[in-house]
């Protein structure tokens, strides 16, 4: 991931990365749009409704309640590259990325893999699409079956592509496993045998089983100690160059966000308010809640610390949709009627895109 | 006003006794804020609950002594327990979603503290005195809450903790802790059930209420950087051991042992010149099989053979202690030294 | 312990010792609910037994089944159709009024009128087939005037209770189910059907005031329970026992048993229609293979009485002259031989619960004849339908006759097709004979046509004869004058309680 | 909100009763055996023609569909129909036999909670120790007993044997209860009418713990594993930490919350204690529903098996509910 | 564990019953009616237990009633999970129309009375061995299928479950292979209660005479129908009693164990 990416970082004009075959993300202004988009999320809409009965209308004058867990998110992701998406807890970005991939339908909207829309699909289509479109959980134990071996955990995916040789089967989990820095004589173990970190491998082994060219990785090392989610963090950095893998890269830690991404796109209560380069983001947060966000990262260095913005205001719920700007009630910046009369607009200048009033 | 001397607590288990906290050492200062960092597992909830006397069986004090301004609390009986409990020793737990009665109104959650240990105590007793004591103690309830940034107290006094946000629920527990003005606030990972920016506001009430009131602190988490911004103190725990402990800049500018080193180059830090993170190897010993020996060892980039023996603190300077064999006075391993001159 | 009757407060007071308690309560623990307290509104044995001590009818029965005067003192048979009742003067009903013809009348017309109690036929109409209309002649003297004669009237008239005319006229058929007056020995003061029924001494009782004043029936369904009660002075007289239990009872001695002879045959019923039991021979067979005497002997303790045929032992025209099958399993092989069963055949025998132990053993008693029998007790209202239809083998079933007469017991049982008529039996010249049973009246005629019948069913042998079982009640010692009767009435008017 | 959640649930009750009345209708008239047939018993004289007649007057010549009609008719102005047998109205019959089952069935509750709650949080308090371990022993006895033995043999050890408690019924003959609710216990309170509390308490005794010793086995069973895993929960540790005494801990943090599940059970079990009465009411001669339910079956006695089925099943749709209401007082986050 | 032993004893008694067996349990000799057993006056050892009220010998009709009275046990609540657990994984995995419609069934089963309803069904079926079983298994799947839904509903929404749809599992084989060994050990746990239970019912139906049919020997129509003879010859219904409460006692400590380790397993690390 940032491994090369650093290095476009670093000599942004002059070097095309050698070190791997993947295609360099020419991020030079306005540069990812030459690039055709591996996945297009367009206007996505995700919204759980929870029906009132007959009754609780008619006496209660309850409303349906509905949680606009994702409304209205449209953005792209490159081939090759990391794309970090940050959020409050409950801010839809696991709903988001569950989307990405099909494992639910979309309300509204389209997401388009290589210019195909997939929520169209069906049948063996769907099941090639997931094939390539994997995931990696946040709870690593959870996310294993605890009645099953590993070996029969990863197998599945094996089954899944096609592959039912025994021979050939076996073959390809010892290479799975070794490669995600567990041995083979793990792949008869349970799963409640392994600590998180190990588990966390597993679940990395059942998604590179399947092939993919896409991941989500849903707060893959949100779960692990730190010394662990390093080990993890650069496990995952090790495949994305070997296989060209692109990411979407789920956390709350903004340090680590920082560290993989390429871009990092920020979400509050359902909708994208920022996205930008990583470094562009993190030196020039343009809405006042990233601004927030990255002054209250508790940061080892002083020379890194920022001046903490202390928000004021409690969170509001995805189920309430309030005229206007979803932050207003927080808001350090307000300017007036207009942030809660109107919802902002996305706004792009130079790949950095916001939505914000102060911005125009 | 704590120290904390040679303390071994033991959970016995099926595979043997676990240590999970062994020989270790600390003090507070009135007034000073204390961070307890390690891995998880290592032993740092079952240190602070030892200081309330709330180990749970199969756990047991083995050894040692926790002196509480100038008293044993091991000797406790039963009765003076619940004196310090909430009153002079307040605590904060992990998850404020699971540690909040869900079936009590947080007012009367609160209350509770100032009723048990009679905070505020009736003149006459009677029924109409009864009543003015819970007024009165009510009313110091909704100064807590508003202290601790609540809004609208009086209707939330009647709420129940699952109609809080999770930060608004941290805040009740913090609450409860203040009520009884303790001397010494214990915190068991107080921020990691919540969000960044909500993290932020807790720990600038806990900042403010150690600067208003005085109030002593013992902070366990597992973020280096919290440590840093928050602590006077830290001291870093491994496999129930204090592997190394000082003044926060101190430790976080000059770390000595191996693993405070290696945990804090696998932080990723937030610099434009990008910092390969190196991960420490390997997982955490499992405390069954700890024997007398380093339990770093395995992980360890220096390991030799000075560290197959039990590893006492070394004192690198007046604040400043280490539990390492490169540093052990007299040690044989100068080829050990000689790495550690390197770092 | 706790019992509310001061009968037994004084357990060292021997019974001999003539003095009685005048102001005794007596309790009676019964096996299931009273299903009403309309002396007309009911078809239940035991609901009878528990009424008849608040109500009396014209005639009454005795224990040996003879009928007595009751309210009725005379009575003659004027016309083949005609029955005239001269009645006591003396008769007063527990509300005070004295009972007349015209209460009679009130009475049978209450039951014998379509529709008569609040809407709906009286379900002991049926007992009273014969009797077209009931007149006064004057104050004490009715006339019951018959559709054609019917021969059993006197044995039926038991069956019915007086009411008065002018209270039930005043309370209504509601009124009168609720707090019903009698002519009886006790006047009813309080009744909970499922739980208790109180009673309590009438002292204007024509037949002379009953000597224990409060009387009570406790309903105690669970056998052992009722026992149980008695020995722990909770009740001081039960009904319905079993013959092994009553055994462990005699041993007691505070306590008495008393028996009875019953008014109810237990029988093996064989469906003549379907093999095996078609043939003759396999039927007198089963008749040689079951040993009903150590059956008696073994399982009934003795407390029942061998019947030879299909009838009781002193019911009305009994042939004497009939001899029980002889047990010989040698014979029984002998005749399955030559019915062409040598090696037997599969057999199921029905029963209900009640009667599943004898079934067993005799099916017990069939498996050691080569017959490889076994049981099936089945919930009746499954049952009774199968058998009608004749989609069954064998049955062992049992059918009351508390009147001791046949036209109850042969009709319904050997007719072709009629309603008991379980073995599917079909003999018309028996079917001729009984019919005519049913109308003639001279006593002597009738002897011999029924007998003449149930040669022909012995003959037949569509049964295995069987038993009737005694009646066995057991009571404390210190209840005196109380007896078993074979129609299982739970008199009381007699009994005293020693002091 | 609250009461429109409730009076949903009370709404929603409706179409199972009339599942129940459908159910039972056809099932009845499915079932082999004739009333008239069984009503007329074994012997005597009865006439085609009568068996006719009856037939009539019951309605039970006419198609099923006309019959069905007619009960649901007759059933929606509440009239539960005849008893066939005892010739009275069927709400009448469940009227009279109704307060000692519902007696009964307290009273076998209360037993139940009583012994159970406690032996439970005893045991979570002390697992695995020895009274532990007999304690659960036992409650495993308690289930593993078909009821009717129970009955007998506790009947005879205490009632015959030592005459600790009468054998049978509800009362002993010569004291008198007034009715006001049917339920002799509290009438006798009512009345201050001791003498005859005290008898009812006698009676009712050993029937009750004969029904409810299943129940108290399964109640101190999920009480025991809820406390254990309540004792866990943080907000009991929380507790500890406030400084409060270990009673007012585990009486007011941890068993409020571990009685959830217990409350839910006891809903559960409310249905098998109704309908396992019978046994008991026939062992003990207590005039309950339970004996009407089995007599009317085996009798056919279609209109009373109708009515109290309706009956029981209403029963338990009406405890589940108030378990439902019980169970959001226990635990708020249910509360809207 | 101790409850797993006697349940083999009594398994390998059940099945060794023609061999151990010291008489014919359906041969009664009269003579022999409610002998006591051995050990008291009047027994002797030829029949340890003493004898019924057919004069059968108590040992050999409790012997051979293990065979019957297990198998009702184990059957009845065998096909009661099997029902539940195919409707409960079904509707508690889709939901809908189906799920609807079967939870209104089983709320309307759940609404009757078991006893009340077993009797009925016995009296609409008649009695035997075969509608003995499906008097009780026609409601008895109603618990299990309560569970296994509710469990189904639970485990859905996990990450696991989600990880196997990602792989493009059908979702049979995600009901099947991945959410039942999952809650199939609660199933287990409630099955070893109803295991007991269902024997029990059957007591209690052959104390109403709607039971196994005799001279078959079930150990609950031994004890219903011996209860006439408590006072006089209390061993007749005593003794299977034992045998019963005995069995019924080990199949709920073998429950309680099974949900130890079941709960161990999942809870270790
Ligand atoms: N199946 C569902 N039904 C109803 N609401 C749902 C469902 N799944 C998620 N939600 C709601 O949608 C919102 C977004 O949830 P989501 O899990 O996507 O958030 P998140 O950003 O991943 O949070 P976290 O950081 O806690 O993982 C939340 O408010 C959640 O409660
Ligand atoms: N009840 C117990 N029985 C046995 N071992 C226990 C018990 N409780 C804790 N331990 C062990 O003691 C060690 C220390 O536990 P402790 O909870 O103090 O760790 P921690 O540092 O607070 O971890 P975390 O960051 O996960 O909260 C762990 O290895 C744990 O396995
Ligand atoms: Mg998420
Ligand atoms: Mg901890």
């Amino acid at each position: 991931m940032k491994s090369i990416k650093s290095v476009v970082h670093c000599t942004r004009e002059e070097v095309k990365p050698v070190a791997s075959s993947k295609q360099p993300v020419t991020s030079d202004i306005g540069g990812s749009s030459r690039q055709e988009p591996l996945i297009r999320v367009q206007n996505v809409k995700k919204h759980y409704r929870q029906n009132a009965s007959f009754l609780e209308k008619m006496l209660a004058r309850q409303k349906d309640k509905v949680v606009y867990a994702v409304d209205d998110v449209s953005f792209d992701i490159y081939p090759g590259e990391t794309l970090g998406l940050v959020g409050e807890s409950g801010c839809g970005k696991s709903t988001l990325g569950r989307t990405v991939i099909q494992l639910h339908e979309a309300t509204e909207g389209r997401i388009l893999y290589r210019n195909q829309d997939v929520s169209k699909l069906s049948g063996d289509d769907l099941h090639k699409y997931r094939q390539k479109n994997q995931i990696i959980f946040q709870n690593p134990y959870a996310s294993l079956n605890p009645r099953k071996t590993v070996r029969d955990i990863i197998k599945v995916a094996l089954v899944s592509r096609g592959i039912t040789k025994h021979s050939d089967q076996e073959a390809e989990l010892r290479q799975l496993i070794e490669q995600v820095g567990l041995s083979q004589r793990h792949l008869d173990n349970y799963p409640h045998q392994f600590s998180g970190g190990q588990r966390q491998r597993i679940g990395i082994a059942r998604a590179l089983a399947m092939k993919p060219d896409f991941i989500v990785a849903d707060e893959p090392v949100s779960a692990l100690d730190v010394s662990v989610q390093a080990q993890i963090v650069n496990l995952l950095e090790e495949l994305q160059e070997q296989y060209e893998l692109t990411f979407l890269f789920v956390a709350h830690d903004l340090s680590v966000v920082h560290y993989v991404s390429d871009r990092v796109a920020v979400m509050y209560l359902g909708q994208l308010i920022e996205l930008a380069e990583t470094t562009e983001l993190f030196n020039n947060p343009q809405h006042p809640y990233t601004q927030a966000l990255l002054s209250s990262i508790p940061v080892v260095n002083k020379s890194e610390r920022r001046e903490r913005i202390i928000l004021q205001g409690s969170v509001s719920t995805p189920l309430e949709q309030p005229k206007g700007c979803l932050f207003q009630n927080r808001c350090m910046h307000r300017i007036g009627d207009i942030c809660s009369q109107e919802r902002p607009k996305w706004v792009e200048h130079n790949g950095h895109g916001v939505a914000c009033h102060l911005i125009r | 006003m704590l120290e904390i001397n040679n303390l071994t607590i033991g959970y016995a288990t099926a595979g043997g006794v676990v240590k999970a906290v062994n020989e270790v050492n600390f003090s507070v200062k009135p007034g000073q804020i204390v961070g307890l960092v390690g891995e998880s597992g290592c032993g740092k909830s079952t240190a602070l609950f030892s200081i309330m006397g709330l180990i749970k069986s199969p756990g047991k004090i083995v050894g040692g002594e926790i002196i509480y301004n100038g008293q044993n609390l091991a000797n406790n009986t039963a009765e003076q327990w619940r004196n310090i409990r909430g009153k002079e020793i307040a605590m904060i737990f992990q998850d404020p979603m699971t540690t909040l009665n869900p079936a009590y109104k947080v007012g009367n959650q609160i209350r509770e503290v100032l009723q048990t240990h009679r905070v505020i105590e009736p003149k006459k007793k009677g029924w109409l005195q009864r009543f003015n004591l819970k007024q009165q103690e009510k009313e110091r309830v909704l100064t807590l809450m508003r202290e601790v940034g609540i809004s609208a107290p009086e209707q939330r006094y009647e709420s129940y903790p699952h109609e809080f946000s999770g930060g608004m629920q941290q805040r009740i527990l913090i609450a409860m802790g203040l009520a009884c003005n303790p001397s010494l606030l214990l915190a068991d990972e107080p921020t990691t059930a919540l969000d960044v920016t909500i993290q932020a506001q807790i720990l600038d009430l806990l900042k403010r209420i150690n600067k208003e009131h005085g109030t002593s602190m013992i902070i366990v988490t597992h973020d280096l950087g919290m440590a840093a911004e928050f602590c006077h103190e830290v001291a870093v725990m491994y496999a129930g051991q204090i592997v190394e402990r000082g003044p926060t800049d101190l430790i976080i500018e000059n770390p000595k042992h191996p693993y405070t080193q290696g945990l804090l180059k696998s932080i990723p830090h937030i610099t434009n010149t990008r910092q390969k993170i190196e991960p420490i190897p390997g997982t955490v010993i499992d405390l069954t099989k700890l024997g007398n020996e380093c339990a770093f060892m395995a992980r360890c980039p220096h390991a030799g053979a000075a560290c197959h023996k039990h590893i006492s603190m070394t004192q690198i300077n007046e604040e400043h202690q280490v539990r390492c064999a490169l540093y052990e006075r007299g040690s044989e391993a100068s080829g050990l030294q000689q790495a550690a001159g390197h770092l | 312990s706790n019992n509310g009757s001061k009968s037994t407060d004084n357990p060292n007071d021997k019974a001999s010792t003539a003095s009685t308690n005048e102001s005794a309560s007596v309790l009676v623990g019964i096996k299931g609910p009273v299903l009403s307290l309309d002396p007309a509104n009911y078809r239940d044995r035991l609901t009878e037994s528990v009424l008849r001590n608040v109500f009396d009818g014209l005639v009454t029965v005795d224990e040996k089944g003879v009928i007595k005067p009751a309210i009725a003192e005379s009575w003659e048979n004027t016309t083949p159709t005609e029955w005239v009742f001269k009645l006591r003067k003396d008769v007063k009903f527990h509300d005070g009024t004295a009972l007349k013809a015209e209460d009679v009348k009130f009475t049978f017309d209450r039951i014998l009128k379509e529709n008569g109690i609040d809407g709906k036929t009286s379900p002991r109409k049926g007992l009273l087939e014969g009797v077209k209309e009931v007149q006064v002649v004057d104050d004490y003297t009715v006339k019951f005037v018959l559709n054609n004669p019917w021969p059993i009237l006197l044995t039926m008239l038991p069956l019915q209770q007086i009411i008065p005319k002018a209270y039930a006229e005043k309370v209504g058929d509601k009124g009168l189910a609720e707090k019903p007056v009698g002519a009886g020995p006790f006047k009813l003061v309080k009744a909970k059907m499922d739980e208790r029924i109180e009673m309590a001494r009438f002292d204007d009782y024509y037949g002379g005031a009953p000597k224990i004043k409060n009387l009570a029936f406790d309903v105690i369904p669970e056998a052992s329970s009722r026992i149980g009660a008695l020995k722990a002075g909770e009740v001081q007289r039960i009904h319905d026992l079993s013959p092994s239990l009553s055994k462990t009872l005699m041993a007691d001695p505070e306590i008495d048993v008393k028996t009875v002879e019953g008014t109810r045959v237990y029988m093996l019923q064989m469906n003549v229609q379907k093999a095996p039991f078609d043939n003759v021979k396999v039927r007198q067979a089963m008749n040689h293979a079951v040993n009903m005497d150590a059956i008696i002997d073994k399982i009934l303790n003795n407390y029942a009485t061998r019947l030879a045929g299909p009838m009781l032992s002193n019911a009305f025209a009994l042939d004497t002259s009939l001899k029980p099958y002889e047990y010989s399993p040698e014979k029984a092989k002998q005749l399955l031989a030559e019915a062409g069963y040598p090696k037997g055949f599969p057999v199921v025998i029905d029963s209900d619960a009640n009667n599943k132990e004898v079934a067993e053993a005799v099916a017990a008693q069939l498996r050691d004849s080569g017959i490889e029998a076994s049981t099936r007790v089945w919930d009746v209202g499954v049952l009774k339908p199968m058998l009608l239809k004749g989609e069954r083998q064998m049955f062992m079933g049992d059918w009351g006759n508390s009147t001791l007469d046949p036209f109850d017991f042969l009709n319904p049982n050997f007719i072709t097709k009629d309603r008991a008529n379980y073995s599917q039996y079909s003999n018309p010249r028996v079917d001729e004979l009984l019919k005519q049973g049913a109308t003639e009246i001279d006593a002597e005629k009738r002897k011999a046509i029924y007998k003449e019948a149930q040669q022909l069913i012995y003959k037949d042998a569509p049964w295995v004869f069987g038993f009737s079982k005694k009646e066995i009640e057991a009571g404390v010692k210190k209840l005196q004058g109380w007896s078993p009767t074979p129609d299982g009435s739970l008199y009381m008017s007699k009994a005293s309680v020693s002091k | 909100m609250r009461s429109v959640k409730i009076l949903e649930r009370i709404l929603g009750t409706i179409p199972i009763m009339i599942g129940v009345a459908l159910v039972v209708f056809i099932f009845m008239r499915f079932t082999p055996g004739d009333p008239i047939d069984l009503m007329m018993g074994n012997s005597g004289n009865v006439s085609q023609q009568e068996v006719d007649n009856l037939r009539a007057q019951f309605n039970l010549d006419q198609p099923i569909y006309v019959q069905l009609k007619e009960y649901l008719g007759n059933l929606v102005q509440g009239d539960l129909g005849e008893s066939f047998k005892k010739r009275r109205p069927v709400a009448e019959l469940i009227g009279e036999t109704l307060p000692a089952t519902i007696e009964l069935a307290l009273a076998a509750c209360l037993f139940s909670m009583i012994v159970g709650i406690p032996i439970g949080i005893y045991s979570a308090l002390k697992q695995n120790s020895l009274i532990d371990r007999a304690n659960m022993g036992t409650a495993f006895l308690g289930i593993s007993m078909p009821p009717f033995w129970l009955g007998i043999v506790l009947m005879f050890i205490f009632s015959v044997s030592l005459g600790f408690t009468p054998v049978k019924g509800r009362l002993d003959f010569g004291i008198d209860i007034q009715h006001i609710t049917g339920l002799y216990m509290i009438d006798s309170v009512l009345t201050g009418n001791w003498e005859g509390f005290r008898n009812a308490f006698m009676h009712l005794l050993l029937p009750a713990v004969t029904l409810g010793a299943a129940m108290a086995s399964i109640i101190s069973r999920i009480t025991r594993s809820s406390m254990l895993e309540v004792l866990q929960m943080d907000y009991v540790t929380l507790a500890r930490a406030k400084g409060l005494k270990e009673s007012k801990v585990i009486l007011k943090h941890a068993l409020r919350n571990g009685l959830i599940p217990t409350v839910t059970v006891i809903g559960l079990e409310i249905g098998a204690l109704l309908g396992g009465n019978m046994i008991v009411e026939t062992v003990f001669g207590w005039p309950g529903l339970g004996r009407l339910a089995v007599e009317s079956i085996f009798n056919r006695d279609y209109p009373l098996v109708q009515g109290v089925v309706m009956f029981y099943a209403f029963t338990f749709v009406l405890a589940n509910l108030i378990v439902d209401v019980v169970y959001t007082y226990l635990n708020p986050k249910l509360r809207m | 564990m101790s409850g797993g032993i006697i349940i083999v004893i009594y398994i390998l008694v059940a099945v060794f019953a023609p061999v151990i067996a010291p008489h014919s349990p359906y041969a009664g000799d009269l003579a022999d009616r409610l002998k006591p057993p051995a050990w008291i006056e009047g027994g002797q050892w030829s029949h340890l237990f003493g004898a019924d009220e057919q004069g059968m010998d108590l040992l050999s009709r409790i012997l051979y009633g293990a065979r019957i009275s297990i198998v009702i046990g184990l059957l009845a609540t065998a096909i009661s999970i099997a029902i539940g657990t195919v409707l409960g994984l079904i509707s508690g995995y889709y939901r809908g129309w189906f799920d609807t419609v079967v939870s209104r069934f089983a709320d309307l089963l759940l609404a009757f009375p078991f006893l009340i309803f077993a009797i009925g069904m016995m009296a609409f079926l008649g009695p035997g061995f075969n509608n003995l079983i499906l008097a009780l298994t026609f409601k008895g799947w109603v618990e299990f299928f309560r569970i296994i839904r509710g469990e189904v509903m639970v485990e859905k929404t996990k990450e696991y479950v989600e990880a196997a749809k990602a792989l493009g599992r059908p979702g049979i084989a995600i009901m099947v292979k991945e959410i039942l060994p999952n809650i199939i050990h609660s199933v287990v746990v409630l099955g070893t209660l109803r295991f007991g239970y269902m024997m029990i019912m059957e007591a209690s139906l052959s104390f109403l005479g709607l039971g196994i049919q005799p001279p078959t020997p079930a150990w609950g129509s031994m004890i219903a129908t011996g209860r006439e003879y408590m006072l006089n010859a209390w061993w007749v219904s005593t003794i299977p009693g034992i045998f019963l409460v005995i069995l019924v006692l080990s199949i709920n400590l073998l429950g309680e164990g099974l949900r130890d380790i079941t709960d161990h397993r999942l809870k270790a690390k």
